[in-house]
């Protein structure tokens, strides 16, 4: 295997937000993405650059939302207010005085991020000091000293009564009313009337997903939005308006408009 | 005086361990060129004029306070005691609804509350009566105790965590019924102000 | 080396709980004519080198197995109970801002927590509610347990690793999150707004 050699490519680095996608999952929420990429300026957390920071959390969002990655809807509202901080210390500052400058929004960021890596590094150091248990161990047997003479102890823990008080409440309470929630899936509905109004001027073979509405940020809408549309389609060619082609399966689905039934294949 | 490695892991392990360890079982986290007896030997030495010995039961070794300190021991040693699930719910409903009488926690519960429950509870020194409610048949209130705090690790009774608290702490458990995937309002169940 | 009275009993009555004794209480069983601290002194001077050591946990004492032979004796035994990253993060905020409520906790990690954490944190009996905090809606406030510090080896919240450092560089105050402004009606119009 010496072609093997010979084309063995130099290692490509890859980008920080990259890897950082790569374990999404593990990640409590955009601040602690936020103290990850803030590690990689590998210089002490009190002199965090916060402007670069930015940046980066902002390509990691794009990043993720290129790839299709569910974001919980925290990553975003960090991504919008994070654009906002960055506009406002570029920009000469306009704000009244009541609020507070870009500045100070900056350094409490910091501060936010200094504390966050305190107290991991706390909890971490909680886990590898001497565990009970683990490290040390107790007496294994509570002696019995037979015929106690004291007075009776109960035993039962804080633990104990707050459960039982919890599970009697929740036996007990009286049914809740049935609530059913407002979906904010893409209903059936708006996707033939959004159809509706644009494919009157698409006579040729066009891909469906030209038509989806962008920029869904919650995924599962996005997803509810291609079924809905989908399931519009059909109707849409039951009622002989439109015709329909997949080249084969898992292809793109095409529409056309069909006027008139003049142009009809 | 200096102690060796070994003597020092098995004076742990039979400290630590719930039951009498046998000789086997103490031979085999020894190294071979160590004699498990003699190490229990040492150790039964060391502690021979001390507030514990080293026993030895068929063949099994375990520490135990020595006989002779039994009755200081003893002395004023309280018998413990595990608390049944009516005992508990009982004491729960009184430190949420305090003062409450008997019929409101049997009311609460769906249930008639055994015999011994409210005497056990009185027992424990955790309730105590409260006067009497001012209606016919003049039921006794039932409060909590000072040292029913002090068991509970509470430093007063507003420390009891409400129940909007208990659901975010997990401790309502949720009931069968319709939960969709959406966030539901969460339906604010019972105000714990009734009496 | 002869043993007095005092500290055999102190020695039999340590090592008969499993759980670490109060200085009053162990006070309580000695003479008047003998202090109890010098006691214990004299007691954690001779268990110094050996398998055993005499610790003091937040004014309690306890035997407990010395620490270099947790892996010899952790052999066949059950693992200590496994903490998550959520909890392990809320217990050291609890214990470094004590006491502290589950905003709080929520606005330093920057996420909501799961249901369940502080229930977790709770039936492991390291952290119990400590009164409220006197603003709208009372929140309960979380402090930790001695058994917090039995289980983590700590003799005293100020045994804390590093709280002194992070009290000098002002990262124990009270100060609001940025991600205080994420409300789930907030998140609702940036949805609407990318739509």
């Amino acid at each position: 295997m010496a072609a093997a050699h010979a084309f063995q490519e130099d290692p490509v680095p890859v980008p920080v937000e990259d890897r950082l996608l790569l374990q999404l999952d593990a990640f409590e929420g955009p601040i602690d993405v936020l103290l990850a990429l803030a590690r990689e300026q590998k210089v002490d957390l009190t002199k965090i650059r916060i402007l670069p920071l930015v940046d980066q959390y902002l390509a990691f969002i794009q990043r993720a939302r290129h790839l299709r990655l569910e974001l919980a809807a925290d990553y975003l509202v960090m991504a919008a207010w994070l654009a906002f901080l960055k506009s406002r210390l570029l920009l000469p500052d306009p704000q009244p005085d009541d609020e507070p400058s870009a500045t100070e929004l900056a350094e409490h960021l910091a501060f936010q991020l200094q504390r966050l890596e305190a107290m991991q590094r706390a909890g971490v150091q909680l886990l590898a000091g001497t565990r009970l248990d683990h490290d040390v161990f107790a007496r294994g047997v509570v002696e019995d000293l037979e015929t106690p003479v004291g007075p009776v102890l109960y035993e039962a823990t804080l633990y104990d009564l707050l459960k039982a008080y919890g599970s009697l409440r929740s036996r007990t309470a009286a049914p809740p009313p049935l609530t059913i929630a407002a979906t904010r899936l893409y209903a059936v509905e708006d996707a033939l009337e959004r159809l509706r109004q644009r494919f009157g001027n698409c006579p040729d073979w066009t891909d469906l997903e030209q038509f989806l509405p962008h920029g869904i940020a919650d995924a599962m809408v996005s997803r509810s939005a291609v079924a809905s549309h989908f399931a519009a389609c059909l109707e849409l060619a039951r009622d002989g308006l439109i015709d329909l082609r997949q080249a084969r399966h898992f292809a793109a689905i095409q529409i056309r408009s069909r006027q008139g039934g003049g142009e009809s294949a | 005086m200096t102690i060796s490695f070994e003597e020092r892991l098995v004076e742990a392990l039979l400290f630590a361990s719930a039951e009498p360890v046998a000789l086997s079982e103490i031979a085999d986290r020894l190294s071979d060129l160590v004699d498990a007896r003699e190490v229990l030997a040492s150790l039964a030495a060391h502690y021979q004029d001390r507030g514990v010995q080293l026993v030895e039961r068929d063949g099994r070794y375990a520490f135990r306070t020595a006989q002779d300190l039994g009755p200081a021991l003893r002395q004023g040693r309280v018998q413990a005691r595990k608390v049944t699930r009516a005992q508990i719910e009982a004491l729960a409903i009184i430190a949420y609804h305090e003062p409450t009488t008997r019929a409101e926690i049997e009311e609460i519960r769906g249930v008639a509350l055994g015999k011994g429950t409210l005497d056990a509870l009185l027992e424990a020194g955790w309730i105590r009566p409260r006067g009497r409610r001012q209606v016919p048949g003049r039921p006794v209130l039932w409060a909590t105790t000072p040292a029913f705090l002090d068991h509970f690790g509470l430093t007063s009774r507003d420390d009891l965590p409400g129940i909007e608290d208990l659901k975010a702490a997990g401790l309502l458990e949720r009931r069968a019924g319709v939960t969709l995937a959406m966030r539901v309002e969460e339906v604010d169940e019972a105000d714990e102000s009734d009496a």
